[in-house]
């Protein structure tokens, strides 16, 4: 798998999100960064108006509202992840409807091995080792992470997850620039998966000129342009999650969410007020 | 004893107690949703002079960590994480902790317990619905669990398991829970049959010790103001305070 | 080593290079970082006149300046790196003696695995798997290095680097905070010797109020304080290396050393006039 | 042919056909300090409407990287980094190189061609001197070898060995340098004799192409600006021009 080189990107900028949303095909294995980092919601609602199927999804670690929405939509077969759930507005309502309906398989992780196993393909190497793990019933169902002997010392053993390598990872950011990097600022984990994934997406609030790495104070928080396929603008993209620094998680929308979304028809009318007729109206 | 007090009060404050002094601990983590463990960390805090250092995951603004969300489990496996706090769906008497499923129902999923368990020096074990269901003979998944054999690594493990009806100490020798106290109100008869494991007690069990004025000051003075930013419906709810 | 856990600081605020310099033990592996990164140049200079001895330098992952300086002084014993180099100017002069007449001993490592190595230590792993280096005579020297195979494939094998964990980080920054934080900027490799290593020592060209962290621009670039253990003011600490935003390399200067340090009277004149007579002046 | 030219002109040029054009190569890394692989490609993204792109480890200002030293290592595991370019104190017929010690003598060091070599999908190895104490049968030790056995993973090696004399193509399958030309002014007898390991060549060797005046326009005008602020005295001498 890893021996396929990962591409060298000339970012292409895009339209908007939908044009972001057509680029991600049906059944495809999208990483997805934590409700707390920054979530690229309005391609997530894009994905659900083009009613896309079977995508496979990746927690980096864990995952949060916009899983329990593509998952209630029916854009989702699997998610890969530690936990999905809606923090403090509790449990993910859609995600546990599906898991008990027998609707959605989950391949239950724990977040250090699913950073291991992004930065083991951003290394190009098939595998990383970590301590800890043995004995969790995790490992029953993962045929994914192997136990190995350290070869340095005697009778020690350690668990290895494989190479995880997404086919797209989608995030948004606050800025882009001229040049094709974004500013992703201190969410690393987005820098990861998009070092390991062989298509990366990105929304962003704005547009700055010039280039970001020529600037000392912004480039530690840039991912360069190399990591990125596509970007497109979409203002307030990551609502009702927030953007550090530019607007927070408006929290009573994701307790009313949770509210509604406990049952089908709550949810179906929450897609509808707050997702399929948004694609209506002018952007 | 002191003035009338929140259980919320008297759960922090048995935290700090078992967090111990600065010598003992030099960094606690705090991940998810409870502001209990957090409120304790801020008592030690507001009485040590900032000590220990308190990483909150999920802090909202000037969140401690600049790797993103791998920074906690490198910072963990290097040794630098004293006390972590773990719960789950069910805790068994082994101190394995589920956080999957639990008789067909699903939970949202394991997070890092599975490594922290191992690398956080302590992990107190914390969740304050006290019933059978919760404190089960033997957990439906290990997600994380309570010990290791011989020649499997591990830094830490269990050191105490709080409720809202009682505190435990972990045995390592014996991988048995010994209760340690009841909260006030609470009997040691009410507690075995809300149980569901089997535990070692003392033939008289000791009553958890009421927050003192002195802790009850500082909590509702500098601590709540600490709290409030980051869990303000907590905050709200029992100082009156807002963020 | 790697079950001796590394320490949670509280950063201490030293009065100067010196103070750093007295921290630092004859004997110790000290990490650093190249010529074109952030050297504590001013910390070096105090370890020649405080005449350390039998240090272990460690290249992240080459050596210059810092380091034939240091080795021509008599204060290393050995040094593990991919290279030692003045870069433009030519080999490193002192280095090439020493290691010609038989006085250092050098661990000859290749920058990838300089990193992975450190890198397993930053997740408290007893090694690190790499592609490449098998069939390089580096390996021949090395055993700390292994080849493994690669538990998910048939006739793969790997090599891998233990965890190296050095005593000492040491290295320069544009800032230090009041929390004790300091400000790295788009060097990580600063940051995963900081994690790696068991005490960290970093001077600052200057101070700002208040906590870096708090600030979502400047953090991306900030080492946070839990892995500092001491910092001390070292204006223009750098000198004759750069710190980006501040001053840049001195390359005349480089040069100049260059051309004098090829004999043994010419390197000692140089340490009475740029390292030594130092000491008498007031900071 | 075209008006008077330097070596470093020549060279340049005959670097930037080795890259080929940008259907071929996205992007190409350049490390430590010669200036010449840097301006082939500068020569090829003025033609090419700012393609390949370039990383340079050392650019002073606006360094490509966020992640530090480490990120061009990363970049090459990952497959993105299409070409790469290596020297060596010894090179040797094998396509070995050595860049650590020969004949008594030290060099720097490996830097991170024992990788670079195998991950990096080209490899065009570059020296300008040309003598047969460089370019010897059996190099003193190997930093990083020219060719893996079955069952080694490389995604790449070798494409071509370039001088300051001629330039040679690397036959995978033969293990052996071809003879692909002469740079003018060197005869194919004075090559044999100034090279210290064995190679095929044609029976009628070619010479070097020289650069087009294009070219030299290009070379002269934006290509030397790009490549002033990062290689100040090599821009200098070369074409009178200041970073």
């Amino acid at each position: 798998m890893l021996d396929q080189p990962l591409p060298s990107n000339q970012t292409e900028r895009l339209a908007d999100a939908e044009a972001i949303a057509a680029r991600i095909p049906d059944g495809a294995f999208v990483a997805l960064p934590p409700d707390y980092s920054l979530v690229a919601m309005e391609v997530v609602r894009a994905l659900i108006r083009r009613e896309a199927k079977d995508l496979r999804l990746l927690g980096v670690p864990v995952l949060g509202f916009c899983a329990d929405l593509l998952i209630g939509a029916g854009c989702v077969r699997e998610v890969e992840t530690s936990a999905v759930s809606l923090g403090e507005a509790g449990l993910a309502p859609r995600f546990s409807a599906a898991v008990e309906q027998g609707r959605l398989r989950v391949v239950d992780a724990t977040c250090p091995m699913v950073h291991s196993g992004l930065q083991a393909a951003e290394k190009g190497v098939p595998f990383m080792p970590l301590r800890g793990v043995i004995g969790s019933d995790l490992t029953r169902r993962r045929d994914d992470w192997k136990t190995l002997a350290n070869p340095f010392e005697q009778n020690d053993a350690l668990i290895v997850a494989r190479a995880i390598q997404p086919d797209v990872a989608l995030f948004h950011a606050r800025w882009a620039d001229s040049a094709g990097n974004v500013w992703i600022g201190r969410r690393r984990e987005l820098a990861t998966i998009a070092h390991a994934a062989r298509a990366c997406y990105v929304t962003f609030e704005a547009l700055r000129e010039g280039d970001m790495l020529e600037d000392e104070l912004l480039a530690p928080g840039v991912l360069g342009a190399v990591y990125v396929s596509a970007v497109a603008r979409a203002p307030r993209g990551a609502w009702p999650l927030g953007v550090i620094g530019e607007y927070g998680i408006d929290d009573a929308h994701i307790l009313e969410y949770a509210r509604r979304a406990k049952t089908a028809e709550g949810f179906a009318r929450y897609l509808d007020e707050f997702v399929t007729r948004r694609a209506a109206q002018p952007a | 004893m002191a003035e009338s007090y929140a259980r919320e009060e008297l759960l922090a404050c048995t935290v700090a107690r078992l967090i111990g002094d600065a010598t003992q601990t030099a960094h606690v983590a705090v991940g998810a949703a409870s502001p209990i463990p957090a409120t304790a960390v801020e008592l030690l805090r507001a009485r040590q002079g900032g000590r220990p250092r308190l990483s909150l995951l999920h802090r909202r603004h000037g969140n401690p960590f600049s790797e993103g969300s791998r920074e906690l489990f490198d910072l963990a496996g290097q040794g630098r994480i004293d006390v972590f706090f773990l719960g789950g769906a069910q805790i068994d008497g082994e101190a394995n902790i589920n956080l999957v499923e639990a008789e067909g129902r699903r939970f949202p999923g394991s997070f890092g317990s599975a490594f922290m368990y191992f690398a956080a020096r302590r992990t107190i074990l914390f969740r304050e619905e006290h019933s059978a269901r919760v404190l089960v003979p033997r957990v439906d998944f290990v997600s994380a669990p309570g010990w290791s054999p011989p020649g499997v690594w591990r830094r830490g493990g269990p050191q105490a398991l709080l409720t809202g009806k009682a505190l435990f100490a972990w045995q390592a020798e014996r991988r048995r829970f010994r209760l340690e106290s009841v909260h006030p109100g609470v009997t040691p008869e009410d507690l075995r049959a809300n149980t569901g494991f089997d535990y070692d007690a003392p033939a008289r069990v000791a009553t958890t010790p009421e927050p003192t004025d002195a802790e009850l000051a500082l909590l509702r003075g500098p601590v709540a103001r600490e709290i409030a930013p980051n869990y303000p419906a907590f905050a709200a709810r029992l100082w009156r305070i807002a963020a």
